[in-house]
């Protein structure tokens, strides 16, 4: 399937589900997403917008590298110290557990998981996302500090796979985040994901990591496509 | 000079001549008989001056016969004092029920006026029939006024008394006719020569007599008719009969004890003793207003009587301590049974209503004020006299039913104006003023002031106080009406002053604690800018605190001390009180106090015994019952400082109390409890004291307070709560310290006491500024306040960090001085118990802090701002000094050692510039906090390198999970936190000595419940008790 | 059970009073009081004939004084405690022979009242109780002529002038410094004739004029109360 | 002679305070109250009595010269009557109360005017 | 104070900042190999340290929130400084730092200045998890410190003193000396609670990964977490030197330091693979029964 296609496909869906929405003729917003008045404790009323009052919603930039030998260390200790997230949406899940056995062991490599986004480097997306995950897919992956990594896991993560055509299944993952590693299969084995993790510091090492910068100066068009296929998008337009 | 019996001629004529007054000229007959009365009034007054003047003793004789032959009449000064003060009250009892008396018509009023004459020949007569005659005009007219305000309840009330009354006066006639038998006179003076008590039949005829007469003082329990009496009369007659006809009645017990002889002493004081107690206990389940002024006045007689009895042994000054009391009784009594004739409310829950106009609120507080015997009230002075001379005579166990049946007055008084203050006023309907009504129960509040003024100046020491302060605190009260700032100047402006003037005086322990509290003063008053609008009655009450507080460090008596520490007592009642939801608060605050105070009592009147004389300096030499009195200060003390079972007021009444009393009462007050616990212990002897339990037992108490006030302070969700169970913990800390009796345990303890008055002001003044912006106690409902208040995070901070004893700041240099002292001392699992409780303490304030703080900000404070800059200037300034304690502690220290080693020159810090050298170690303040400042900038610096500029996100960009918070109340964590904690330990969060205590108020008040029940109401029960306490006494003091 | 409890009581009682009747053994002579008053110079001093006038209103008038004030009280205080209006009520009308009788009888009785008060320094009698006959001619009146309107102004008025001449007379003797309720400030008199003994004819005159009307004006509140019930 | 008077004043005090304590009508109560006080008088009239004495009334000459041998003591007597118009006066406010009494509640019953209690 | 001091001073905070990261390197190493696998290079820590100083992003929460890791590497440096490390015979020696003797009191309560920064830091975050972590360690803390407390206490009865460097002095002379035999009640007393102190399972409760993610750090990132990774390094290895010179003898050479801390690092780590995490209240009441009874013991012993 072309690029083309997937396109007009995803605007079908996006039709779609705009439809849906319209017929049921409301918009669904949560309730505590709702601007809200609030008693102060001087007895002034005011109003609270939780989009704009409790998230900073700031754009993010792009973050320059240093200069030289101390990027090009930086890069190797990167490379050497890979703290991974990983986000089990699917059966992919499943392949992450064994790398910490000792029959796989990714420690060795310097890689290990890290409980909380702000700590984490390497963000693995293992298996399909439906458009609900895909939100806190964003909202995840805009929390990890830069420079940060991606590693799609398997064809559904990719490019659909089995549910290239489901309603409730994006099928590119890489029109919404930047990716920096595919890694194919269904499911890819362990073994995969460990030469995953040794094609990323390949990368990370020669100084081509820098899809988040990517991500940042593309915001615009990602942020397009995220919101043409999240309709009730009730975050702020970038999560710090 | 007109002889006194024209009383006779004045009040008789007078009011047989009304017979001639028209029906209708109603307002003539009212103003008749008033004129008659203050003749008379003008006529006893005029004998009592010229008495005082020295002037002897009139007779007056009658029939142109001398006794015994004819009746005779005595006028001398105690006749004059009191037939003036009948007087007095009547023609204020007069104008008080003028409209009544109008209404009720000329023979009402002629009614009235016998009343008053009939009162005083009662007190002038010296025969013993005409005392007879006269008792019974009294009882009748009594019996006549019951029912000027003729309501269902009065008409049944006036037949029980008149049951009552005719009954106890055909025992009265039975005992005359035989005293007549077996002395064959009538006279007074002469039945005391003849002794018929040696008689077998002459000891039950005065019994009889004796008897008739206590029961005519409504003596407990056979007094369920008086009762009746003061609860269905209108208030007007109440307030006669609880101040003139006791005071009468009074007299003639005083008159006929001394024809008894001296061995009815005892019993008329067991007697009164039974009616004290008995009447206040029962008193306790009281809500009707006028029925608990009749308890309490029964009770008052009691004590009355308890004097009488003891007037052997109180020699000369047996007026002066009945007099006191009587006229405290007197005029207080009377002003509150007028009150409650004009507030109208019969439950004392709706008195409330009080407060709608709040000079009437002020007059109760004097009337009960009085009643309990507070400084400057008559009644504080004749209570003092008495318990020093009750304990100067080894009457110990007197003493204590005294004070006891005092503790249940003061309960069910307070009680009683705290729902006055604090009662829920909205749905009761305001009283109306009328100005014959209020007339009178102002001049007896003023006369309450004048008559306490000229009581104080009759005794040595009494005239040695100091009254400036209170001169202030009038004027300030006085010009209560103006703004809030222009008052808090003139306040603050007075205690600078005051201050100045005062410090060369004093020698260097009271000067700190004389520092504190006025410069703690005046920057907690800075505060006071904060506040709008007139802030009606707070600048008196807490000037009143101040002039307490500065007296305990002036005097030089320990009376004076006294006078002080109740000034300090009722100043603080009333700024507690002033919280929104105080008022249980207040009450137990109040008992404490009291109960603490009366401790005092006995303690000091300890020390007076065998010492002769009443200087500051015979706490140090006292040698009756060393132990007991040494204790007994020192509990008295531990009630100010909030020990563990004494503390049971102190989280309410610190943690309800308006932003910036909290700090006053907090930081400021409890350190008088120290003061006083510090010249305790100087008093036992310093370093050579030979009391060594008592420091001992003080040490544990002291050690396991901190414990418990810590680990209560962990569970609060009540910010000032936490705050105030903090502060029973840091006061068990000082405490221990100076129970340690070493050098290094006081300086310790004092470097807490200069700490602890630094943080707790602090955070006591920044936690109520940020209460007064956001409007809540609960820390659960604040949060995230960093971002609107930063100013008041730091110094939360910082004092947070003083108080947790972390290096740099001034906390630790207690720490390091406590732990080597505990190592001298020896007192090694105190000192663990401590520790503990310092770790304990670190949570609760890293609750704090957090809670209120950090974590997420709430909705409705987004918008809230910073602390008032009033409350900002003392806060920093108070922070200036942590810093400068933090960096150069050597500038406290040194001069607080200097000052403890003339009690304890064993074991002193040694000095080398700026470290402090002990035999276990040493500490160089100023080195530690260089070097901790540098390290941190040093780190700063580096972090602040190998950063990029950060982005600045708000307070819902945070890893949740890839979803994301939906309220900051749900997201910040703030309630029950130390669940964990509270799972582990619950079992030392158990109140027990809340348990305690209230078994012991339910037990007192079932009892009170119980008991009362035997006035059923039935005036036949009535008499049945009568009959009964005749026999009873009969059996008992002439024994079958 | 509470009979029981009360006759306990009373018992006690009793054994309380017994040693006051244990003791009693009756008198062999005057009480030194009495004695004085009995002595010749201080009988001629008073110069009354009944020595119990002497003692009530003289050296005891102060008790008198005070008694006479009690009845005043009682009175004033059932004037004002009862002061609902009587109501116009039909009663059984009482036969001719009574009323004739108490007309006849009443001017008989009052002047029996008038002579035992007049007399009360010399006869057995005095104020209170040539009062209390008066009282007795008005009882009669108000139970014979249930519906006769009663001048208690007139009444009132008595009193007050009574009441205040006795304390005048009283007082009188103060001022003129013999004493509070001297008798001497009138002429004492011969012993034993009407005009004797100084004031004490006049008091009780006065004290029974007092007391009749006092007694009659209590009386009369009663009966007028009376029709309520 | 006289124990009889006093100890029948005694019995008659009793008795009336036996009424006082134990009748439930207020009328009865106040007659009790009566037969109290007339007990007292009783007794107080006993305590004057001399032996051998006649009345104080000096009425003759005989009576003139020795008086005080010759009557009973003049001053329980004043006394008495005293008491006796005290009584009365003491007397008829209770019946006015009676009345007043049984006008608010139409009973005579002690038992039914405990509005005021403990 | 000299500059060679300071020199001193400052190469030893490296020294212990190098060693605490390979006593954490051995410690992963060590649980490894327990489970049969190869484990992290023994230079990880080093590799992780810089690739989080040169993280790019940096956020802040708000002034607190930044300070939270210079309070806590403040405290380890602090504490540092506050330790005699080497004992030499003198007391103002090279390896002494700026100790003052040692005071033991000081000590104790500065161990507090870098755990109260980081819970100010950490709650200005505004993470729930952040505060759950602090308000377990801080219920801990005070549970652990009873029972130190109570042993630091006995040794100081025992010695009469409460500096750090007398301590050392007087347990010198030979392995007999040590308070581990002479004072065998605080030892165990210590030893126990020191499991504590050091925060690995089943005390791991203020972290506890994978429970409330990793506690109060939950919200650092990047330079931040570096210098938190420092300040926990130094701060273990002071934990380990304190235990080490108030039971164990103290050290007269750093290879001696560095075999002791080692041991008593490794005594906490050895428990830790054993035992699964405590709850709060578990962990609590363990502290309140058989340390605390030892250590009241201890007191006792030698108090009277």
């Amino acid at each position: 399937m072309s690029e083309k296609d997937m396109n007009s496909k995803v605007n079908e869906m996006l039709a779609r589900s705009e439809a849906n929405v319209k017929n049921s003729g409301k918009k669904f917003v949560r309730p505590e997403d709702e601007e809200r008045e609030v008693v102060a404790p001087d007895g002034s009323i005011i109003k609270v917008n939780p989009i704009y009052d409790y998230f900073s919603g700031a754009r993010p930039e792009e973050e320059k590298p240093r200069n030289g030998i101390v990027e090009k260390f930086l890069n190797w200790a990167r490379a050497e110290s890979i703290w991974v997230l990983g986000f089990g949406t699917g059966c992919g899940s499943i392949e992450i557990p064994p790398l910490v056995t000792p029959r796989f062991d990714m420690f060795r490599f310097g890689v290990q998981m890290r409980p909380t986004p702000r700590q984490s480097n390497a963000f693995i997306i293992s298996g399909y996302l439906s458009v609900k995950t895909l939100k806190r897919v964003i909202r995840t992956y805009e929390q990890m500090p830069s420079p940060k990594y991606v590693l799609a896991l398997g064809s559904c993560t990719i490019n659909g796979g089995m549910y290239y055509d489901s309603y409730s299944t994006i099928n590119r993952l890489d029109h919404y985040i930047p990716v920096d590693v595919y890694i194919a299969g269904c499911m890819p084995r362990p073994e995969a994901l460990l030469a995953g993790f040794a094609k990323l510091k390949e990368l990370i090492k020669a100084g081509k990591a820098e899809k988040a910068n990517e991500y940042a100066r593309n915001f615009d068009w990602y942020k397009a496509n995220q919101k043409k296929i999240v309709k009730d998008w009730n975050m702020p337009d970038y999560n710090w | 000079m007109i002889s006194p019996i024209h009383i006779l001629t004045i009040g008789l004529g007078g009011a047989f001549a009304l017979g001639f007054v028209p029906k209708k000229a109603k307002d003539a007959a009212a103003v008749i008989m008033l004129a008659a009365i203050a003749l008379m009034g003008v006529l006893t007054g005029s004998w009592l001056i010229g008495l005082i003047n020295g002037d002897s003793a009139q007779q007056v004789f009658t029939a142109g016969f001398k006794p015994p032959f004819s009746i005779n009449l005595l006028m001398g000064l105690n006749e004059g004092a009191l037939t003036t003060a009948v007087n007095f009250i009547g023609l204020l009892g007069g104008i008080y029920l003028y409209k009544y008396l109008k209404e009720a018509g000329n023979h009402a009023i002629m009614v009235f006026l016998i009343f008053i004459m009939g009162l005083n020949v009662v007190i002038m007569t010296r025969d013993i029939f005409n005392l007879f005659v006269f008792l019974e005009i009294v009882s009748i007219a009594t019996a006549g006024l019951v029912i000027l305000t003729e309501t269902g309840k009065a008409v049944q009330a006036g037949f029980k008394y008149m049951l009552a009354t005719g009954v106890i006066s055909g025992v009265l006639l039975i005992g005359i006719i035989f005293a007549y038998y077996y002395s064959g006179t009538l006279n007074i003076d002469g039945l005391t020569q003849a002794h018929i008590g040696a008689l077998r039949g002459g000891s039950v005829a005065l019994l009889m007599i004796m008897v008739s007469i206590l029961l005519e003082l409504k003596t407990f329990p056979a007094n369920g008719w008086g009762l009746d009496v003061y609860e269905g009369a209108n208030a007007g007659i109440g307030a006669m009969l609880s101040a003139a006809t006791a005071t009468g009645m009074y007299y003639v017990l005083y008159k006929l004890l001394v024809m008894a002889g001296p061995e009815w002493n005892y019993w008329i004081a067991l007697i009164g003793a039974v009616s004290f107690i008995g009447s206040n206990v029962l008193a306790l389940k009281q809500r009707s207003a006028q029925r608990l002024l009749g308890y309490s006045s029964i009770g008052q007689i009691g004590l009355l009587m308890i004097i009488l009895g003891f007037k052997d042994i109180l020699g000369d000054n047996t007026p002066y301590v009945a007099f006191g009391i009587l006229f405290s009784h007197y005029f207080a009594k009377a002003g509150l049974f007028w009150l409650a004739g004009i507030v109208k409310q019969s439950d004392i829950a709706n008195w409330a209503v009080i407060r709608k106009k709040p000079y009437f609120l002020f007059l109760m507080g004097t009337f009960i004020f009085a009643l309990i015997g507070f400084p400057p009230f008559p009644s504080f002075f004749a209570k003092w006299e008495l318990v020093m001379e009750l304990v100067n005579t080894g009457n110990l166990p007197w003493v204590v039913a005294i004070l006891f049946g005092s503790m249940m007055e003061a309960v069910y008084l307070f009680r009683w104006f705290g729902y006055a203050i604090k009662g829920e006023n909205e749905n009761i309907e305001d009283f109306k003023i009328e100005w014959n009504k209020i007339l009178p129960v102002g001049i007896v509040a003023i006369a309450l002031y004048v008559t306490g003024y000229f009581t104080a100046q009759h005794t040595e020491a009494g005239a040695a106080i100091n009254w400036i302060p209170l001169f202030f605190v009038a004027a300030i009260f006085i010009l209560d009406f103006l703004p809030v700032f222009v008052k808090n100047t003139i306040a603050i402006i007075g205690m600078a002053l005051y201050f100045y003037n005062i410090y060369p005086d004093l020698d260097n322990m009271r000067l700190v604690f004389e520092a504190i509290f006025m410069i703690g003063g005046i920057l907690t008053l800075i505060a006071g800018y904060a506040y709008k609008g007139k802030r009606t009655g707070f600048y008196p009450v807490a000037l009143l605190m101040y002039a307490g507080l500065t007296a305990i460090i002036e005097a030089q008596t320990t009376l004076q001390f006294f006078f002080g520490w109740e000034l300090m007592t009722a100043g603080s009642y009333f700024l507690i009180i002033r919280g929104k939801r105080s008022m249980p608060h207040g009450l137990s605050y109040m008992l404490f106090s009291v109960g603490g105070a009366y401790a005092l009592l006995i303690g000091l009147g300890m020390a007076f015994a065998g010492q002769d004389s009443l200087g500051m300096e015979i706490i140090n030499t006292i040698s009756y019952l060393p132990y007991w009195a040494y204790g007994l200060l020192i509990v008295g003390f531990l009630t100010k400082t909030a020990a563990l079972g004494l503390h049971i007021w102190l989280p309410g009444a610190h943690g309800e109390a308006e932003s910036d009393v909290s700090p006053m009462v907090s930081a400021i007050l409890l350190k008088a409890g120290v003061f006083g616990i510090v010249l305790t212990l100087i008093g036992m002897g310093g370093e050579s004291n030979s009391y060594p339990w008592l420091p001992y037992a003080l040490g544990w108490l002291g050690a396991i307070t901190a414990f418990s006030g810590n680990l209560m302070a962990v569970f609060q969700e009540d910010a000032k709560r936490l705050l105030a169970y903090s502060s029973i913990g840091q006061l068990g800390y000082i405490v221990l310290g100076m129970a340690m009796m070493t050098h290094l345990g006081w300086l310790g303890g004092f470097s807490y006491v200069v700490n602890h008055f630094l943080y707790k002001a602090v955070l006591f003044l920044t936690i109520g500024a940020v209460v007064l912006r956001v409007k809540t106690h609960n820390m659960y409902e604040m949060g995230g306040l960093i971002k609107r208040m930063p100013l008041a995070f730091i110094a939360v901070m910082i004092g947070i960090i003083a108080l947790s004893g972390v290096p740099p700041l001034s906390g630790f240099a207690g720490k390091w001085l406590f732990y080597n002292a505990i190592l001298e001392k020896g007192w090694y699992l105190q000192g663990a118990i401590m520790f503990f409780s310092g770790g304990i303490a670190f949570m609760y304030l890293w609750r704090l802090i957090h809670t209120v703080f950090l974590g997420q900000l709430k909705d409705n404070h987004r918008n809230v701002k910073e602390i008032s800059i009033w409350f900002l200037i003392p806060i920093y300034l108070l922070l200036a000094g942590i810093m400068v304690y933090s960096v150069k502690p050597q500038w406290v220290l040194q001069p607080l050692g200097d000052m403890i080693a003339q009690w304890f020159p064993d074991g002193q810090l040694t000095w080398d510039g700026g470290t402090a050298f002990t035999k276990y170690g040493h500490w160089a303040g100023t080195a530690v906090a260089v070097t901790i400042i540098v390290a941190f900038l040093v780190v700063l610096a580096l972090l602040l390198i190998s950063t990029r500029k950060a982005h600045k996100v708000k307070q819902f960009d945070i890893t949740y999970s890839g979803e994301r918070p939906e309220r900051p109340e749900t997201t910040h964590v703030a309630y029950n936190v130390f669940e964990g904690l509270y799972k582990a330990m619950w079992i030392a969060t158990i109140p027990l000595v809340e348990t305690w205590w209230n078994k012991v108020t339910d037990f007192l008040h079932d009892t009170a419940d119980i008991v009362r029940r035997i006035y059923n109401g039935n005036g036949q029960t009535y008499i049945i008790h009568i009959v009964l306490f005749i026999i009873v006494t009969y059996f008992v003091i002439i024994g079958g | 059970m509470k009979k029981l409890f009360v006759f306990i009581i009373l018992i006690a009682l009793a054994s309380m009073l017994y040693p006051l009747l244990d003791t009693f053994h009756g008198n062999d002579k005057l009480s030194e009081l009495s004695q004085f008053y009995a002595q010749s110079e201080n009988v001629s001093k008073v110069n009354a004939q009944n020595l119990v006038t002497a003692v009530v209103v003289t050296y005891r008038g102060l008790d008198t004084l005070g008694e006479v004030t009690i009845l005043f009280l009682a009175a004033a205080i059932i004037a004002f405690f009862l002061k609902t209006e009587s109501e116009k009520r039909t009663l059984r009308k009482n036969s001719e022979i009574f009323k004739t009788a108490a007309k006849m009888l009443v001017p008989i009785i009052t002047m029996v009242g008038i002579y035992i008060f007049i007399n009360g320094h010399l006869t057995p009698g005095g104020g209170f109780q040539g009062g209390a006959v008066i009282a007795s001619g008005v009882i009669l009146m108000l139970l014979a002529f249930p519906n006769m309107e009663f001048n208690h102004k007139f009444f009132e008025a008595l009193e007050s002038i009574s009441g205040v001449v006795y304390v005048g007379l009283a007082a009188f003797g103060a001022i003129i410094g013999l004493g509070f309720l001297d008798n001497a400030i009138l002429p004492l008199g011969k012993f034993g004739e009407l005009f004797s003994a100084g004031a004490i004819p006049v008091i009780y005159s006065f004290v029974g004029l007092k007391v009749g009307a006092e007694l009659s004006n209590i009386l009369n509140k009663f009966k007028s109360v009376q029709a309520e019930n | 002679m006289e124990y009889i008077t006093i100890t029948t004043g005694f019995l008659i005090i009793l008795a009336g305070l036996w009424a006082i304590m134990t009748r439930k009508n207020i009328i009865r109560i106040i007659i009790g109250f009566s037969l109290f006080d007339t007990g007292i008088h009783i007794v107080m009239v006993s305590m004057a009595y001399v032996k051998g004495g006649v009345a104080p009334i000096l009425d003759k000459n005989e009576l003139l010269t020795d008086t005080a041998n010759k009557i009973v003591d003049p001053v329980p007597q004043a006394l008495v009557l005293t008491a006796i118009v005290i009584g009365l006066g003491v007397t008829a406010l209770m019946l006015a109360y009676a009345m007043k009494l049984h006008s608010e509640k139409k009973s005579l019953d002690i038992e039914s005017f405990k509005d005021l209690k403990w | 104070m000299t500059i060679a001091k300071l020199g001193y001073t400052l190469l030893g905070l490296f020294i212990v900042w190098n060693w605490g990261f390979l006593m954490g390197a051995t410690f992963r190493k060590i649980g490894a190999r327990l489970a049969g696998r190869y484990g992290i290079p023994f230079y990880q820590p080093w590799i992780n340290f810089f690739k989080n100083i040169g993280v790019r992003t940096t956020i802040t929460h708000g002034v607190m929130y930044y300070l939270g890791p210079v309070f806590r590497l403040t405290g380890g440096i602090g504490l540092f400084f506050f330790m005699p490390m080497v004992f030499t015979g003198d007391p103002n020696g090279h390896w002494t730092n700026f100790s003052f003797e040692g005071d033991l009191i000081l000590i104790l309560y500065f161990q507090l200045f870098g755990m109260l920064g980081m819970a100010l830091g950490a709650g200005e975050g505004g993470h729930p998890y952040s505060a759950m972590g602090i308000a377990r360690g801080l219920a801990q803390h005070a549970a652990v410190e009873l029972p130190l407390t109570l042993a630091f206490l006995s040794i100081a009865i025992q010695y009469d003193t409460f500096s750090v460097y007398k301590i050392v002095e007087a347990q010198q002379g030979g392995f007999q000396n040590w308070v581990l035999f002479t004072n065998p009640f605080a030892s165990a007393a210590i030893i126990l609670a020191m499991l504590g102190a050091m925060g690995h399972s089943p005390f791991n409760l203020v972290k506890a990964p994978n429970e409330i993610l990793i506690g109060p750090a939950t919200e650092y990132e990047g330079t931040y977490l570096g210098f938190m990774q420092s300040a926990g390094s130094i701060l273990h290895v002071m934990e380990a030197v304190l235990f080490m010179n108030l039971v164990f003898g103290g050290a007269t050479s750093w290879a001696e330091l560095i075999v002791k801390t080692f041991l008593i690092y490794f005594w906490s780590v050895f428990v830790g693979m054993v035992f699964p995490r405590f709850k709060i209240e578990q962990s609590i009441t363990w502290f309140f029964k058989v340390p605390l009874v030892l250590g009241v013991l201890a007191i006792i012993v030698f108090s009277f």
